[in-house]
């Protein structure tokens, strides 16, 4: 029988990019086929070809068989062609049933929306592919988990048989994923056939009946996990060899340099998100927070950093009780700030670079003289940053909106790290970026910590967090449940701790500290 | 300082009955070289429906009678009348009419700058001062710009007439009236109308009404611009819901709103002004009660005549219902409904007007 | 523990500050209006249109000082009590203490006089009729995320082609219909603009507006002044007495006999409530509007569900301009509009975005403007200038109090890139 | 990743250096289209609504050609007008210059320049109201209240400037000038507090703000503010108080144009050179990015706010001091209206706006000749100008029309309500 689908030289140039270049692609009944490359490789432009949102400059599909033309997304689901995108496509202010019957909606005596009739059909699909939703409630109350659940009620709801779903484990804990491969193995068994787009090996190895590698828009190779390693892969993904584990050397642990007591922060909707939290930071450690996104991690940096209000409890910052924090006091402070969310905090898109890489001391020496901004002076100091950082541009006066993401987050990082800081509060520091960039920041970070600075990390990938810390702080509902040195922490008690069960009962199931010193592969 | 309206009316209206008796060039034979009239509007523009429109009206007529060369220049703001006037200066036109009091300072530095340039100036005369202006010769007497005529109207006199008639045919015992700005040449309308309601309550010792203005305290109704129809209309329905009848709306274009609220409900009448709205808008004659005359048209005509005749002169006219530069329109539609005595009473107060014995000022005892 | 009484602190001092406010406004309202008054005095408000033969009610007259006192405690009781409890809704709060500021105002001004109440709630609903019809074209294009200012200039061009067409034709239904149409028309060029070639929303809006202008003054002063009956002379919609309805003391004069127009906009109120919120197609612009890619992944038309939006919002707008001259006074004359298109997006503003709201705030203007003008005629000791800044500075406070954070639709204002 | 940094070369070659002045070329060629093409559409309506050219398709059958030369007259007379109403012509320029040199007679020449300088002086109240406009788009406000703000700056000044009597000019004109610069920037801050303090929208609340400053106008010039005498003006301004005049009247050209010319230099540096300007334009393009980096978002919005209005309010003070010396009722034609249109015509920026101020200026004062000698009623200024924003707005439309490819990325100038 035929491959239930079939991509034939697919190719699709960008301005200034090929993004895809002659791309084939086989997906079999009841497979789960992994879609496997690098930020920038092509992935997503492919997916997004596939489903009729982009045009292909060449290339043909067939679906069963017989040759499709795609042209909008309609006709993408008219054939059972459901997906998942990388940036989920609900509309916050709706509720489930809403966004699910979208563009597919029941109506009552012809012309009425029909909620409850979607309502009931959604409970079914939840209950079939074990997908729990509440129908009624509104998207943006919902964690990013349940969010993708919603997503795949969507592609369910219009009786897709062939899903795609792109980097849909980025946002979530070990268990979630676990939660989520159930889901897709489910899907299979009934016949469903998946391509998973991801660029973590472990989950390819751990799914994939076959892996398809991606690089700068042409196929590298199809292969089965049984044949290759992830070294392997990755190299593969990379096309050169790369070093997956951080090596470092113990913590010269200096004074504490954060401290922070019973602290309580409000989030943008006036609900308490962080209660009473205490933590501290040491000169020359890094402390990693652990956590499901949403359980207060980032009002916790806001508050630390000046950019939300703090309701009570203290902040002392290199001894320094901080009142009323405002950002520009922090950062005077001696703080450097990696901030989660790259594009809307981190940079102003629309200027060059150089006047990013000054976006915290424009007014200082030698950047301004009284008013006046000494540009000379910025350029050449972006010029060197850039140099000294491997920011890829061609020059320092191109808007940062042309940079890709990874080095629109090595201009931040280079901003952030050319400042002398004692403290430094990277939240989510590689989201997105690929394992070169990665790489590249781990080691900048773990080289701050060895200049004997203080570090916290805030990131949703346990990985990342096990493989910078010295201690891991892990993050509940708004409050730290336990902290355990980085060096014996097991996976499987902090994914435990992130998932709600109390340290108590954790420590019942799992040992608390693995035996002996564990591999840090992703 | 003297408001036109109480400044003692000088020989100038005289003057300007008189050239009927010398002979008039026959329109067939024009004048060579061809005479050349320009206005400046106000901001109003030349579609105001009110002394713009009507001093336009005379030029027309005199276009026709005189068969001179006739324009007008719109200023959509301050600073564009000295530029209009400078247009008309440049142009080499022989009689320059300005037409509103804001146009007073540019009018009189044109005036003395070109001291043979004939000028004219509605509704103004040369009372104010200026900077740089020499005080008593060169302004703050009436006679100071002999090359500017100022064609002032004692409108209040034929408002008071107004008033009274209101004062007669109101059913509801109440009367109304409006303006678009609380500025003098609105106001006056407004006070001789509440004089004359004053005047018939006071000979008939009835109790009517007057909404909308109060001359003791200076407070009234105004909708605060000359554009916004539908503003006259609200005012027309407001004033009728507290009762009014009869709408004497002072403020251009927006009274045709009240015109329009009338004509539909059928619940008022309205006292036009400025033109005889008989004829300037036929649509409302039979809700239109009757019209406060302010000839500004008839003014503007007769200082073209004497400049055609070569006898113009400067110095402020002021028209009243001595020499029906001011007056009521005829009441057409409501001829029948006007009671024989009630003509009769406006008829002699007309004739007290004229021969002083009664004044609006005295009515309202200031 | 700490959290609690924390979630509690917080609020309570703005609550002491609102609190205090209160106070204060009523200490002002005892200030103000107060010693202008005798003891007996009475305000006489009339419940009753001359017009309309409904079943007559009784005048309301209301003994002064007492009502005064009483309308000053209870906004002095709303104080201390929200001060010390807290009231929930700040909507309720603000609505009861503007209500007694405005009632107080009314009675101490009508003081010794009469005032006819029903009349001025009748025309304040008039005056809301093209407020409310602008504000709703904002509402629906706005939902669809495309930005349109342009609203005065569509209402006066919609107004100039109307009454011309109605004179011409003697049809005041065709001239309806060609304003309407003409409406749907320079929206249609707005939508054009900004989906088809990404213009500005807000640029391409000012365009129109000083485009407008100059065309509708242009042709007015070159052809209708001239031939005025001919072209400029339309009549006005009869007003239409709804049967029974119209006979109900008090809501039948102010809802039940209106003209054509001013029914019409109740309608569409009402009709574009359900549109938006309870058919496929207001799921659908409500969601272009908020995550336009969303809805283009789920095979929703973005563009066409913003040209159909933008274009029915025209119409609605183009019928706010039809109402100036074929609702209101039968002919048209320069910039006759009078900004009202603008004060239409403020209502949309702190209506939420949402028809009934917009109608609402649409209600508030109409009311301040005729309070306004029934103020001037009962002489109230303000310049006619000043009481004339009512609406606008109603529009502020209500803005800056009640809705100052205001949620537009996210992708509001933003072009669509596939 | 060698590939992916060719792609980045590539696609960020137009952005090197030794193009950008090719850019500004290509900058500037879009508005002068769009300028043009509005004209043209413009002298298709006065064609349209010509008595001659009705006249000629009137015996169309008899003489078809005949429109031709008709539509030409109309067309030829209405511009002939408009230019020669702004420009002056040069032959008499060079004429008068000639006398002037020959015998010191200044007259033939004054009277040659007066149409051009009027030109700029129709200009100087449009650059100071477009910069007011401008300034906001680039803190991401859009100052509808310009027209309010020109308003309280025309009465500030006059009031500083009729109320005291006897200083020296070099006190009187200074203060005049600030006293127009300090009611417009009241007007201003207003909304922009209220935006910063309550996130109140400050589209709506400046269009607010403008009626609040008509009626308030109205009523200081029939009460407070009017002159001794019965007309609703006030009273005209001491002579220490004006902008001196560099000729004899009527020439009005006065040194409220150079004034503007160095408030426009100064608004560039302000916006391009200080750390000032640098917080400004960061919190217009990203507010967020702005908190992050330490910035006030919320004393931006003040601070634009009030200079904006004291920009708008310069632009009132400019014409009372300059030129009309006293403000009356419907003092303002629109200016801060049209600011707005000139401020996106300039792209928001000094120069721009300079240009473009210019260009409107040539058109309302040309509009003047055209009136009285064409009899084209003003109006057509404004459908002019309405199609030329539209067209520079889309210079899609202008690539399109003229078949030209123009790569220049576009601004977003305003965002929705301010957001
Ligand atoms: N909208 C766009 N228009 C033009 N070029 C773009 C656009 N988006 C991305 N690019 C270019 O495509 C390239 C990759 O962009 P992308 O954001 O996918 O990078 P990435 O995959 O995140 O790279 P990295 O691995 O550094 O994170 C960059 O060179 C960027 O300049
Ligand atoms: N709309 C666009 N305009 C210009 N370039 C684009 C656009 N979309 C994608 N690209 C570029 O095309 C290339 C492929 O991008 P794509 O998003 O498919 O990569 P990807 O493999 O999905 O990366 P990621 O892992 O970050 O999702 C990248 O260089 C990207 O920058
Ligand atoms: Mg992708
Ligand atoms: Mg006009």
């Amino acid at each position: 029988m035929p491959p239930v689908l079939q991509l034939k030289g697919i190719t699709k140039a960008f301005p200034g990019v090929l993004a895809n270049d002659h791309i084939d692609l086989e997906l079999n009944e009841g497979e789960i086929h992994c879609l496997l490359g690098e930020n920038g490789a092509g992935k997503t432009t492919l997916m997004n070809i596939l489903y009729g949102l982009y045009k292909p400059d060449a290339g043909e599909i067939y679906v069963r068989g017989q040759k499709a033309e795609i042209e909008n997304p309609n006709d993408a689901i008219q054939r059972g062609i459901g997906m998942v995108h990388q940036h989920f496509m609900l509309v916050p202010v709706m509720t489930v049933t809403e966004n699910v019957m979208l563009g597919v909606e029941e109506k009552r005596n012809g012309v009425f929306l029909d909620r409850a009739k979607v309502a009931a059909r959604i409970r079914e699909i939840s209950h079939d592919y074990g997908l729990e939703v509440d129908p009624d409630a509104y998207i943006k109350d919902l964690p990013v988990g349940i969010q993708q659940r919603v997503e795949i009620i969507k592609v369910l709801y219009r009786q897709a048989d062939i899903l795609i779903l792109d980097e849909p484990t980025a946002v979530l804990t070990p268990q979630e994923v676990e939660g989520l491969f159930k889901i897709l193995r489910s899907l299979v068994a009934k016949g469903k056939s998946l391509i998973f787009i991801t660029h973590k090996l472990k989950e390819v190895m751990a799914l994939a009946d076959r892996i398809t590698v991606l690089r700068l828009g042409r196929t590298v190779g199809t292969v089965t996990p049984s044949e290759v390693t992830p070294e392997r892969l990755a190299s593969m993904m990379v096309g050169r060899e790369v070093n997956l584990t951080v090596s470092k050397k113990p913590p010269k642990v200096g004074d504490v340099a954060l401290e922070v007591k019973d602290l309580y922060v409000e989030d943008e909707r006036h609900q308490v998100a962080v209660r009473g939290l205490s933590l501290d930071v040491r000169a020359g450690e890094v402390l990693g927070i652990a956590g499901v996104q949403g359980n207060g991690q980032t009002q916790l940096v806001y508050a630390l950093t000046g950019l939300a209000p703090v309701l009570s409890g203290e902040i002392r910052i290199l001894g320094k009780p901080v009142r009323k924090p405002t950002p520009r006091k922090i950062l005077e402070l001696g703080v450097g700030h990696v901030p989660e969310d790259r594009q809307r905090h981190g940079l102003i898109l629309s200027f060059p670079i150089h006047d990013n890489m000054v976006l915290c001391t424009y007014y200082q020496a030698p950047f301004a003289r009284g008013i006046n901004l000494q540009e000379k002076v910025i350029v050449a100091n972006a010029e060197t940053l850039a140099k000294q950082f491997d920011v890829r541009t061609p020059n320092v006066f191109v808007p940062a909106s042309s940079l890709s993401g990874g080095n629109q987050q090595k201009v931040i990082v280079a901003r952030e790290f050319s400042r002398p800081i004692k403290l430094l509060i990277a939240s989510q520091p590689t989201r997105g970026l690929d394992v070169g960039s990665i790489e590249y920041i781990h080691s900048r970070i773990i080289e701050k910590r060895d200049e004997g600075a203080a570090v916290l990390v805030v990131s949703s990938e346990l990985d990342e967090i096990l493989a910078l810390s010295d201690r891991i702080a892990v993050m509940y509902r708004g409050q730290i449940v336990d902290i355990v040195p980085a060096a014996q922490a097991s996976k499987e008690y902090l994914g435990l701790l992130m998932a709600g069960i109390s340290p108590a009962d954790a420590a019942k199931s799992v040992a608390p500290v693995a035996a002996g010193e564990v591999e840090r592969v992703f | 300082q003297p408001k036109p309206v109480e400044q003692p009316a000088p020989a100038e209206p005289a003057a300007t009955e008189a050239p009927a008796a010398t002979e008039a060039p026959a329109p067939t034979e024009p004048p060579a070289p061809v005479i050349k009239v320009g206005q400046v509007t106000d901001m109003g523009g030349i579609d105001d429906k009110s002394f713009n429109a009507s001093a336009w009206k005379g030029v027309q007529d005199a276009v026709t009678e005189f068969g001179i060369e006739g324009k007008y220049l719109e200023s959509q703001q301050q600073s564009d009348y000295a530029k209009n006037i400078q247009q008309y200066l440049d142009e080499g036109t022989d009689l320059i009419v300005t037409v509103g009091f804001l146009l007073g300072v540019d009018t009189a530095k044109t005036a003395l700058a070109n001291p043979d340039q004939k000028m004219a100036i509605v509704d103004y005369t040369f009372p104010d001062c200026w900077p740089g202006a020499e005080v008593g010769v060169q302004c703050g007497t009436d006679q100071e710009l002999p090359n500017v005529r100022g064609l002032a109207f004692q409108t209040d006199q034929a408002s008071f007439l107004a008033g009274y008639l209101a004062a007669g045919m109101t059913k509801s015992g109440k009367v109304a009236t409006y303006g678009g700005l609380p500025i003098p040449t609105v106001t006056i309308f407004m006070k001789g109308f509440e004089a004359g309601v004053k005047y018939y309550n006071q000979q008939k010792g009835t109790n009517v009404e007057v909404l909308g203005w109060n001359t003791a305290t200076g407070e009234g109704s105004f909708t605060n611009n000359f554009e916004s129809l539908d503003d006259g209309r609200a005012q027309a329905e407001s004033f009728v819901q507290e009762g009014a009848d009869i709408i004497l709306p002072v403020a251009g274009p927006v009274g045709l709103g009240s015109a329009a609220y009338c004509k539909e409900t059928g619940s008022c009448l309205i006292i036009g002004v400025d033109a005889d709205w008989y004829d300037t808008a036929p649509e409302y004659k039979d809700i239109l009660l009757t019209s406060v005359l302010k000839k500004i048209d008839v003014a503007v005509f007769d200082t073209i005549k004497d400049v055609v005749e070569g006898n113009f002169t400067g110095g402020t006219v002021v028209y009243t219902i001595a020499d029906g530069g001011v007056d009521i329109a005829p009441f057409h539609e409501f001829d029948d409904d006007v009671s024989a005595e009630l003509k009769a009473e406006l008829e002699a107060i007309k004739a007290a007007l004229i021969d002083g014995s009664l004044t609006v000022d005295g009515v309202l005892g200031q | 523990m700490a959290a609690e009484n924390l979630s509690t602190k917080i609020p309570s001092r703005k609550r002491i500050a609102t609190g205090i406010a209160l106070l204060v406004i009523g200490l002002l309202m005892s200030v103000f209006f107060l010693p202008g008054t005798e003891t007996g005095q009475t305000a006489t408000f009339g419940l009753n249109l001359s017009s309309s033969a409904a079943i007559l009610l009784p005048d309301m007259t209301l003994p002064v000082q007492t009502s005064l006192y009483v309308l000053v405690l209870i906004v002095v009781f709303m104080g201390a009590y929200h001060m010390a409890r807290g009231i929930r809704s700040p909507g309720a709060l603000f609505g009861v203490v503007a209500f007694c500021f405005v009632a107080a105002f009314l009675i101490w001004a009508t003081r010794g006089r009469s005032l006819s109440l029903i009349g001025m709630l009748t025309s304040s609903l008039v005056r809301a009729t093209p407020i409310a019809l602008a504000a709703l074209c904002g509402v629906i294009s706005e939902r669809a995320a495309v930005v349109n200012i342009g609203i005065e200039g569509i209402m006066l061009i919609a107004a100039e082609a109307s009454v011309v067409t109605a004179s011409l034709s003697d049809s005041l239904y065709i001239g309806l219909m060609v304003g309407i149409l003409s409406g749907a028309l320079i929206a249609a060029l707005h939508a054009w603009l900004v989906i088809r070639f990404k213009v500005d929303q807000i640029v391409s809006g000012v365009a129109i507006n000083i485009f407008a202008t100059g065309t509708t003054s242009f042709l007015s002063s070159k052809y209708l002044q001239h031939q005025s009956d001919l072209l400029n002379n339309s009549g006005t919609f009869p007003i239409i007495s709804i049967p029974l309805l119209s006979k109900i003391p008090i809501i039948g004069p102010i809802f039940f006999e209106n003209n054509l127009i001013v029914y019409l906009m109740m309608i569409i109120v009402i009709v574009m409530h359900i549109v938006l919120y309870y058919t496929p197609w207001g799921l659908r612009t409500r969601a272009v509007g908020e995550h336009p890619k969303a809805a283009d992944t789920l095979g929703i038309n973005v563009y066409l569900m913003r040209y159909v939006n933008v274009i029915v919002g025209g119409m609605i707008a183009g019928l706010g301009g039809a109402y100036f001259t074929l609702g209101s006074v039968g002919r048209f004359d320069e910039v006759m509009t009078a900004g009202k298109g603008f004060i239409g997006l403020a209502a949309m503003i702190f209506g939420n975005w949402n028809p009934l709201g917009a109608f609402t705030s649409s209600l508030i203007f109409g009311f301040a403007d005729s309070l306004q003008v029934k103020m001037q005629i009962l002489k109230v000791p303000i310049p006619s200038s000043i009481l004339g800044m009512a609406p606008y500075i109603v529009t502020m406070i209500v803005l800056t109090g009640l809705v100052g954070q205001a949620i537009p639709p996210a992708a509001d204002g933003q072009p669509y890139e596939k | 990743m060698s590939a992916k940094e060719k792609t980045e070369k590539t696609e960020t070659r137009p952005k090197s250096e030794k193009n950008r002045s090719q850019a500004f070329w290509q900058s500037l060629l879009v508005p002068v289209l769009a300028v043009f093409t509005g004209l043209v559409l413009g002298g298709i309506v006065i064609a349209a609504t010509d008595k001659g050219v009705a006249a000629a398709f009137g015996n169309f059958s008899a003489n078809p050609v005949g429109i031709f030369p008709a539509i030409w007259k109309a067309v030829a007379t209405a511009y002939g007008a408009l230019f020669y109403g702004s420009l002056g012509s040069p032959r008499e320029i060079i004429e008068g210059l000639r006398v002037y040199r020959s015998s010191g007679d200044m007259a033939l020449l004054l009277k040659a320049i007066y149409p051009f300088t009027e030109s700029l002086v129709t200009a100087t109240p449009y650059i100071f109201a477009g910069l007011a406009v401008a300034l906001g788009f680039r803190c991401g406000l859009f100052n509808i209240g310009a027209e309010g703000q020109f308003f309280m700056g025309a009465l500030g000044s006059a009031f500083v400037g009729y109320s005291l009597i006897g200083l020296p000019w070099f006190i009187h004109l200074p203060l005049a000038i600030l006293g127009g610069a300090v009611a417009g920037a009241v007007w201003g801050a207003i909304p922009g507090y209220l935006k910063a303090k309550f996130g109140a929208h400050e589209v709506v609340n400046t269009i607010m703000m403008n009626w609040i400053a008509f009626r308030l106008s109205d009523w200081l010039l029939t009460g407070p503010m009017k002159a001794s005498g019965f007309r609703p003006v006030t009273p005209t301004i001491q002579r220490a108080a004006e902008l001196p005049r560099f000729f004899p009247d009527p020439l009005r050209f006065n040194w409220g144009f150079i004034l503007a010319l160095l408030v426009a230099w100064l608004v560039y540096w302000f916006l391009f050179k200080t750390t000032l300007g640098f917080e400004i334009r960061a919190v217009g393009a990203n507010p967020d990015g702005a908190k992050y980096a330490g910035m006030s978002v919320t004393r931006n919005f003040v601070l634009v706010m009030t200079l904006s209005g004291a920009l708008a309010g310069l632009a009132g003070a400019s014409q009372v001091l300059g030129v009309d010396h006293w403000v009356g009722q419907g003092f303002s034609a629109g200016y801060g209206f049209d600011s707005i249109a000139l401020a996106l015509l300039g792209k928001s920026h000094p120069l721009g706006v300079v240009l473009s101020a210019l260009l409107f200026g040539v058109l309302r004062s040309g509009a003047t000749r055209m009136q009285s000698l064409a009899g084209i009623p003003i109006d057509i200024i404004s459908i002019i100008q309405g199609l030329v924003i539209i067209f520079v707005a889309a210079p899609a439309i202008i690539r399109w029309i003229f078949r030209i490819r123009v790569s220049e990325q576009e601004t977003v100038l305003t965002r929705g309500w301010g957001k």
